[in-house]
């Protein structure tokens, strides 16, 4: 019997209890460290639903800064990278990433496959349990992926792209993960100092350098760089991208309160007010910036300043006081608006400016810990950033490559013109809606 | 017959409506469009790069009326819609050779009202 | 005096206790078992909160794959059903699924309303209170409605509907709930190892026989069908409609993860990961099978390959391996295609695919339960399913059809040209936007 | 070296630490104490990241209920708002508000910035670190000048609006803030019965009169009354409103969940009650009323009835029966329907309904604290209305004053015409969409 | 050449075309409109405020055809269109004076098809 | 005087506007229209249903013109539009009996600029 209230079954069970025989059976009552132990796996629990909620995040942020033509492909590849990223990390991601170190801390291995050891489902095993562990990691996992769609959108062929998010997710993501957080060699150097708190480069750097790689070898969507001017390419909707960034921001306080890996009150309240100065210092940052420079301030670029100042922060909210994180906040969301110029200026286009939030303040975040971190170092961060750079973008660079050498990554002219929706999926976005485009 | 087709600033939809209904012109159809006149347009920004708009909100009428109602049709687009500002927009009339309504097969002069 | 900060609240609230000479008033030290029940009500709590963001998940899911013309009319709806939902149970439905058996544990009944007893607000009760194990369930009670709601859009007369709602959800949902959850005779046969974790038949499939019985009664929406072969009518919204589904994504983690009842690490972690795992594995599922029958994959297909997986998983992720809910999961997501085509091959017209989701992944998840769940019996889950299915049909049948002989069920077909936001609520869902359509 | 999983490192660790030699740096066993205080400290964190939804869930809803074409305009005020209401929390608010008293109760006063004493971040503050408390009082500070945000759209200047925004928030809101809930004089009369639970009055009257006096100096939006006649203006998107209602209901678990202050069972679970059914019983309350007085039901008097019902509640969730819940948050669900025709009778032109929900509903639900409140007494409920009432009113009018004074309030009335989204920022909200307006 | 314009009732559409495809006339360009007629519309009703809503949503479709289809055109739409209810529609008939096939530069009666 | 009267593909909009700005035309005004011709369109489907979509989105552009107008007129929107793949577009020419610009009340040729 399944009693899921205990309206009745409550006494029921407990009559029962009391007057049963098996009295081996009976529960001791729970220990303190019991309840600690719970309340610490709920909240890890807890912060992977959190980061959960960051893919819708993705998934609105980057259809509402791309036309209405190519949104169900956009929305299209957000879901699958979450099932990807599950499935991967559930087959070999995970396994890369925390098992016992090969070949000298460059990736680990234990096996294919989740299966919990003895004692991985208690607190021998730490703060949570083995599932738990799995969940909260596997969440970030799809997340690389999806930097990468982003920056990709509006050109590139469905297929190839999924392809490429396998690979990055299953292979790449863990390999850099392992150097970083999975006692690979990076974490060894320098005296293990080491900082990369909820993954300024572990995450949003190594989706930025694929993210770069793929627009390299993908070129500028058509029309957006015409006689030598670049052209602005509106996106569709403003409120879908303005609720992305709120539920990205959201599930922030997962993404990095979480990475405190335990319910410590201290830690947890700390990381969760530097991350919320952060954000709101980034979008002061490009708020002004983007008012100033642009004469009129452009919701886009606050938008992307508020992840700016999350990104910048995220490797090293536990270890600045909140001034320090408003400070990296708002250099984050200055840097993001002349990123977002630099990389125009290079003929680079990312319709949702993913590289200029998560590479360049990606980098920023990871080196601002060297500087402003208790104990931290800037040489071992430098050495960090490159290290991963060099990794990241060569892997994604080959991949992508291989991809247009063989499958082709770019869809034809006309399927781009007409849209990627009924190219890829025959399929419209806002059936009955008449978008008036002439792009 | 004649068919008038005017361009006029969508704010002045309902005045110009009114100032038709007033000369008991009550039939009309409306589209939106874009237009592109003395009225430079303006400019707007995304991203750091920047948009110059030239194609401007507009209204689109279209009204059937038989010859004698041509007069103050016009008149009463006129009255609706003047701002003397440029972007007020244009009437353009054109010969209407037949007209049928639907619903009885009628056709002439009868069918336009 | 509230003091909402302890800025200089708690010191002084400490300063008069520690002073106080109402010595007898001051609490004494939490002992473990207290802050174990705290953190088990906490989890329950936060469940039910994430079974309510479903709630506007239902309402955007089933607004994005309708006409634009009806989007106010199924908003309405869904902001309805949770009122219902949550006022019914108050009154009578609590009482009936969980009240002490009659009839042969046909029904519960503890009286109208609800009212806490003696020490129903302790952990004498369970591992939460009287007021959070109401919540829980009363968040739960409106879903059943909600699927309805989804596949009688676009025709159903409002108030029709509305009166619909509160019937099943105040008498039918609590019976049949009374049998698989309340105690009732269901949970007692077979030694009682009937097995439906978190409601694939007591929520999904429940709705689902509601959504078969009304789209029998009601017919195809005009259009669908003509001359003999079925027509598209396509959705206006896929980013309302994929936000609608990442939110009931997320709020299944409560759905599920809360059905434990408890924080407990192992379980609730586990079932986490299976829910994850199964919705992920569903994605694939219908990824594959859209892209293989219907050439290009389909967004609106894969959307409903999540939930399938999500509802396949529901009546066991506590008792599978995460690899067996990857299977169930990907089962579902396969399934849900064909189901989609088979309903619409039988002219029955379900506009969101509800019956396909949650009829039909439903029944496989509850005979699924059978097949790999540990300690649970197929015949069992078998009479589980044909007794739930035959009352639920057979009561919404019924009310369907005395609603239908009097009030009438079905709008005008004026009014279903023209769209029920204008015929039932004089507004349009859209004020400015022009919407092209033709049907 | 961080190691974010387990997977390796928690063995490593544990090893690490039993065989260390720093046997005097290795924690004590978790206690009782401990593991509560624990458990606290996330629900208040929790609820705090609740109360941050809500933001988005304003956004949305003002966005929704306006025309297209001061959508980015009002996103963008509502991505500033959050900013600023950290910023400058952390810079003055808190230490205003619950600092130590200052002349008589009217404010507070702990120095700038923010920063821990030695025993903030320990259960010797409360049951929540400093951290936390400032996090979840923060993110409660900007949501009165959010509520300002929605009736003031489609005519305000936006620099004028900001600054509006940084010094209500900054200055006003945590003064009656102070006299409220941080000690101030109010929480001191009478016996201290003043009950204010979670901000019917501190935050919603104090949002509203705000609004209050922002539109009496702005104006109406031009077009809203012509001749003696109101006009209807209709929102662009039901389904963003709706939304947006819905985040604001999920929120709100954590406003006032989190207002007990701790995770106390009894509490938190009767408050979550007490708020859904106030909230459900706002629906059917508005629902009728529209119906009745409208003919057919309204979607926007509907939406605005559940956040009247939440705001009904808000002041009196933890000291009512459900009953009683249900019966104020269905009285505010009428008022609330009422309200938006007195104040459209009195020519002030509100878009969202701000001062009928937060204003109207706000007063009503810290009265009816005075007659259904177990303790509480009418004659102090009345009091603290009318003097925070007096205060804010007055504040917000002079404020507004001087900025219309000097520079100016309100937009063009050409700018008005074509848009603040392009005339405050140059960009439109759905580019390609052409959407048709006359106005 | 004649250039045919109609408006109808959004839901004839396809009737419409099928119709006219029946009589061998397969090109057409077709936009949405707003019209105003003896139709006469409808309340709607906004937090309070009434909304007289008499613009209602029709479409227009244009048709250039040679002088010999004009009567299969109108015909076709008439049988198409019609419902006998207000609200139907019109067919206005214009004279064109020239066509030009972009993609060749055809010109005159073999332009139009 | 003419009003012209094409229809183009939607991207080939900005190469018209640029051609006729070069050739002086500078009034215009544009809706979107969808077209069926001989381009056949294509196939959707939707949860297993297929829709054989053949009205394709196109721009519609009408531009009131003197007489001395009409070629360059047309020998700009043929430059700016043409690919020579089917779907190009066609250009209808009108008759314009009389034209007002309603924020002066001109009226005849000096009004059509
Ligand atoms: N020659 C033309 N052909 C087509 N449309 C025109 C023409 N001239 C003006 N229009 C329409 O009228 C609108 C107003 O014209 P504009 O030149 O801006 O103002 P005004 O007529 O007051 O000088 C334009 O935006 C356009 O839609
Ligand atoms: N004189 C006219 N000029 C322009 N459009 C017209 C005219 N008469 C009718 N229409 C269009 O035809 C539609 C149907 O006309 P209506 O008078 O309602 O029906 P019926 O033609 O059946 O009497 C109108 O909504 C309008 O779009
Ligand atoms: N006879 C016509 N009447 C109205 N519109 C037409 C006509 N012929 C073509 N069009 C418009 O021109 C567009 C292009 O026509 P199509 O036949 O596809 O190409 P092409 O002219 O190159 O052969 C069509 O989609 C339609 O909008």
């Amino acid at each position: 019997m399944k009693v899921k209230s205990s309206f009745i079954g409550a006494p029921l069970f407990l009559a029962l209890a009391t007057a049963s025989a098996w009295a081996q059976e009976e529960a001791p009552p729970p220990t303190a460290a019991d309840a600690m132990f719970t309340v610490n796996n709920l909240w890890i629990l807890l912060a992977a639903f959190l980061v959960f909620i960051m893919h819708p995040g993705f998934a609105l942020l980057e259809a509402g800064l791309t036309r209405a033509k190519n949104t169900v492909n956009i929305l299209f590849k957000n879901v699958s990278i979450v099932a990807i990223g599950l499935l991967t990390y559930a087959i070999v991601g995970f396994s890369l990433m925390y098992g016992e170190s090969k070949f000298g801390g460059f990736l680990g291995w234990a096996g294919f496959g989740i299966a919990p050891g003895e004692n991985d489902l208690t607190s021998a095993y730490g703060d949570y349990t083995y599932w738990t562990d799995f969940l909260f990691q596997g969440m970030f996992a799809a997340t690389a992926a999806t930097i990468v769609s982003g920056a990709v959108a509006e050109r590139v062929k469905l297929h190839s792209f999924l392809l490429f998010s396998v690979v990055y997710v299953a292979v790449a993501y863990p390999i850099t993960g392992h150097w970083i957080w999975g006692g690979g060699w990076l974490s060894q150097i320098g005296d293990g100092v080491w900082h990369d708190f909820a993954g300024s480069t572990a995450v949003h750097s190594v989706g930025g350098w694929g993210a770069l790689a793929a627009i390299i070898l993908l070129g500028p969507r058509r029309g957006k760089y015409v006689n030598g001017t670049s052209k602005a390419i509106p996106g569709h909707s403003m409120p879908l991208a303005t609720l992305g960034v709120f539920l990205l921001w959201f599930g922030w306080y997962g993404f990095n309160g979480g990475s405190v890996l335990n319910a410590d009150p201290a830690g947890v309240s700390l990381v969760c007010v530097t991350t919320s100065l952060g954000a709101a210092a980034g979008v002061a940052g490009a708020m002004l910036t983007s008012w100033i420079i642009q004469k009129k301030p452009d919701l886009s670029m606050v938008l992307n300043g508020s992840l700016a100042g999350l990104v910048g922060v995220t490797a090293n909210a536990d270890i600045t006081t909140p001034m320090e994180s408003v400070l990296i906040g708002a250099i984050a969301g200055v840097l993001v608006v002349f990123a977002v110029f630099f990389f125009d200026r290079c003929r680079l286009d990312d319709p949702v400016g993913a590289t200029s939030v998560h590479l360049v303040c990606g980098i920023w975040g990871t080196l601002a810990t060297g500087i402003f971190g208790d104990g931290a170092s800037f040489m071992v961060q430098l050495t960090g950033v490159l290290a991963v750079g060099a990794f990241s973008f060569t892997f994604a660079f080959i991949l992508v490559l291989i991809l247009k050498l063989t499958l082709g990554i770019r869809v034809s002219e006309d399927e781009e013109l007409m849209g990627l929706d009924i190219g890829e999926h025959g399929m419209e976005s806002y059936g009955g809606f008449q978008i008036f485009t002439t792009d | 017959m004649k068919l008038i087709v005017t361009y006029i600033q969508p704010h002045k939809l309902n005045a110009v409506k009114k100032a038709l209904f007033d000369a008991q012109i009550r039939k009309m159809s409306v589209t939106n469009a874009l237009g592109c006149g003395q009225q430079m347009g303006f400019h707007e920004s995304y991203r750091g790069s920047d948009i110059e708009v030239n194609l401007l909100k507009k209204i689109r009428i279209e009204i059937a009326v038989n010859d004698e109602f041509v007069k103050p049709t016009v008149d009463a687009i006129m009255t609706g819609a003047r701002t003397g500002k440029i972007g007020d927009g244009k009437i353009f009339v054109l010969d209407l050779g037949a007209c049928y309504r639907i619903r009885t097969g009628e056709t002439g002069e009868s069918a336009i009202g």
